[in-house]
């Protein structure tokens, strides 16, 4: 069902907790439809610097959680914005037709995260 | 690496001995058993024989047995076909609310189909009460369905008292007994059933075999239409080798039964105990009134797909409730009617017990799942350790 | 004795090659293909690569094809579930005098229920004009089934002339292939049909198997309601073993069709020739558009069944039309459909060649039918030497 | 599906043939319900001394054929007037349920051949 890529995410996600101390923290998702997904950044000079997540989800949830924070690593914020569900579901070698919903899944929680960061921003300003 | 299966819920695998019955209807008597000569008339034989012992554990007439593709098929028959053959009499229908969607989903199309359908709430174990069916019933009820043990929860109903009631009634009654054959007692008249489903590889015989008791003088409508096969009430070729192979199974589960039914409860008793020592674990379903070979538990905090793909990961075949291992977004309505909530359903759990089930499979099972849980939890957002 | 078996139309032996495809899913890869871990998604996979196998000798793609539990089913399915579906559109049916009971049935269901159904005579030698489906064809048309060859007398219709003015006429076209499945080449595109139906053990596949190409955007209610196995189409616990069995006896078939064909068709001539030296017998069907293994003759004067019986004393298995094999008064409707007298279509005989048939078979039968013939004339009231 | 008698008396069925100066004749069924049975019977002081039987039907309608010859020869006309279907049937072993229409036949094709020769006989005299 799930690729090889899926599966040693899904084996040993990278980037799994918190960040005490996160510049932009954004959640979707809910308990109701069995998936949640929290993710917290650290923003360096419009570029983020890390990132750690958690997840309450099925296995594909899990492995896009796990790849987007890969993926996002030293990536401007603009740059980030822009990683599509597809992008994710292709660096994974592809997701089963059902489980589409859950790469969305992680892109919205990234773009949350860094609309969280920038409302922190404007608000700190 | 350790391969252990936990889910004869879902499907088991055939018994040896019982391939060894369907072999010989393969390639040599392979007879269309329509025919009237030598290779048709063993074919018949086969037939005859297999019907022959199916009915005499159900306690039934040889001619009250249809052979179906499928539990669901049979299902559906008892379902559809008696409620079209009924319509001059009525159009209520009763059933409950954690059927098997082959029965759920049956009465669904019955209802878009000018019926009307009252669906009983269950207790918080799964159990209907009697006396709930008793009032549901009106003048116009002309079928009852009512599953005899759950598939997901191991409950199992108070087949006979609804059954008595029911027909006191006038109506109908059906059980999908497709989790209980070969593992329960199966007697119709005491069970008190007009009809009763059942497929073969639920109980270690083959895939693409059913069969539907239907008490004699009980008109249905066929669903498969076509030849005079099965009396008219199942048209085309009959399928010889899986009829020989349920037949078989049937046989060999119900000699068996007692002595296996004590072995598995008490293995099931023992993961009872061990899960129940994970903390935020809720067991599914009656301690009493249960399948002797179903676990099912709930753990909070972390969903039922991941489990299962973690137990895969460490050689452990289980099932889930989760909504995700049916790619919808719904958990399974069975854990919803017995009143758990959305986010508790989706950490359901099912290890269901079978003949190569032993002790330290369960040990084994009971090492992993608190690893696993613990992993999950900690990635769970919902978890505050 | 010798023992020859000629009656393939009826059914056939599973070939020893595909029981070997199948043995691996009865006891150790029993997964059910919905399941998540190693057992399932192995089952989900064999089920997956049938189904390409299967449509890629139809021309078809993986999700077009549907598994069902026989070609009656297949048939019922397509037929009742197309005419549910597209009720909206339309409730008037096309069909020939000459389907198979499944069809048949199926459709004068479909007329009990509020459909209209127009079915269209076929000339003496069984085949249908397709402007006669053209006459019949209405705005309100929403479905036309005809068989591709005829069970029967072997006679192979026009599918692909008729399918392209279904196809132009905007309503479905369903074609019974059971027949030709494995003898014939099914290319749903060059047959213009949107569905077409087929049966594992016609061609050398298990019994308790079927199949029905259903084309891409044509929607159909299902008949067996549950699960979600074959996309909602029909429920119920795949039968992988069945699957795979049906895969890959159509695969030989398919790489075989053509020589084997013209081998058949040679030692179906030879029996023709040397049955027509039988005083007052009469060929059933087309000689022309005729399927390669089917011999129908009628002989005057004397009844089926103790022909049949007589061939069978003998070690011959074959089948016949007369109305005392079915037990019912009627004799063949196909035959009457021909334009047969009642008395003489109770004295047919259909031999169907298959793999094993050889010439000494054919020179058998031969030698002996002739005097069975006339020791039953002998025997007959009607008949004046 | 037969018993062991009837496919005794189907592969060599007893009395088949005419007799060329019958005293009786009687003939039932039709050739488009599938079975037609007919018998010549030959009465010497009112017993049954004779029969032959000429059948076109399934393997049930030429075995009970057989068999009522066997069974009215000997017999009074009285006597064979009483024979049933069901005598017929256990004499056979027993018939298919589908196939007890075919004793039926046998029965009253010999009550044909007695009315026939009743009926000679009152006009003769
Ligand atoms: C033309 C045709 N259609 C349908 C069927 C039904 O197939 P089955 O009996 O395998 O369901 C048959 C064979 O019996 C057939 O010959
Ligand atoms: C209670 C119950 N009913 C019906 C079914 C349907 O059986 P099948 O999938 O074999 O058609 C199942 C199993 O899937 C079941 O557990």
């Amino acid at each position: 069902m799930y690729s090889e890529k899926v599966m040693d995410h899904f084996r040993n996600p990278r980037n799994v907790g918190e960040l005490s101390q996160a510049d932009g923290i954004g959640e979707v998702g809910n308990a109701r439809c069995g998936d949640i997904m929290k993710l917290w950044i650290k923003v360096e000079n419009g570029v983020i610097s890390d990132l750690r997540f958690k997840t309450f989800g099925c296995g594909a949830a899990i492995a896009t959680s796990s790849m987007i924070t890969e993926i996002a690593k030293g990536k401007t914020l603009d740059e980030a914005e822009n990683i599509t569900d597809n992008l994710i579901a292709e660096a994974l070698d592809g997701l089963p037709p059902l489980k589409m919903h859950c790469s969305n899944l992680a892109a919205d929680a990234l773009k949350a995260a860094i609309a969280d960061y920038r409302l922190k921003q404007s608000s700190a300003s | 690496m350790t391969q252990i299966y936990m889910d004869h819920a879902a499907t088991t695998p055939l018994r040896p001995e019982v391939l060894e019955t369907m072999l010989p209807y393969f390639s040599e008597e392979f007879g269309n058993a329509s025919s009237v000569y030598g290779w048709g008339r063993r074919a018949r034989q086969a037939l005859d024989r297999s019907r022959d012992t199916v009915a005499e554990i159900l306690g039934a007439q040889a001619e009250e047995i249809v052979f179906t593709g499928s539990g669901s098929e049979a299902i559906n028959l008892a379902l559809k076909g008696a409620a079209k053959a009924q319509q001059k009499k009525g159009r209520h229908i009763v059933t409950t609310a954690i059927e098997h969607h082959a029965a759920y989903d049956s009465v669904f199309w019955l209802k878009k189909n000018g019926y009307e359908v009252t669906v009983l709430p269950v207790d918080s174990e799964g159990r209907i009460n009697p006396e709930a069916v008793r009032s549901a019933l009106r003048p116009d009820t002309i079928l009852v369905s009512v599953m005899h043990a759950n598939n997901e929860v191991g409950t199992i109903q108070p087949i006979s008292a609804i059954g008595a009631l029911v027909q006191e009634h006038g109506a109908l009654f059906h059980t999908d007994a497709v989790q209980t054959a070969g593992i329960l007692k199966l007697n119709v008249d005491e069970l008190n059933v007009d009809l009763l489903s059942l497929a073969a590889h639920k109980f270690y015989g083959p895939k693409g075999v059913g069969a539907l008791y239907v008490r004699k003088g009980v008109r249905l409508e066929p669903l498969v239409h076509g030849g005079f096969q099965e009396r008219g009430r199942r048209a085309g070729t009959e399928n010889i080798a899986g009829i020989v192979g349920l037949a078989s199974a049937l046989d060999l589960a119900a000699a068996e039964r007692e002595l296996e039914s004590r072995r598995l409860a008490r293995l099931r008793d023992r993961l009872f105990a061990g899960l129940q020592e994970i903390p935020f674990t809720r067991i599914n379903g009656s301690r009493v009134h249960r399948l002797p070979n179903n676990v099912s538990v709930c753990f909070e905090f972390i969903e039922g797909e991941s489990l299962l793909l973690n137990l895969d990961l460490r050689g452990i075949a289980a099932s889930s409730g989760s909504a995700c291992t049916s790619g919808s977004l719904e958990p399974s309505h069975v854990l919803l009617a017995l009143g758990l909530s959305h986010e508790i359903a989706h950490g359901s759990l099912r290890l269901t017990l079978g003949r190569e089930t032993t002790e330290s499979d369960v040990d084994y099972v009971l090492g992993e799942i608190p690893e696993i849980v613990h992993r999950l939890r900690e990635m769970s957002p919902l978890y505050q350790a």
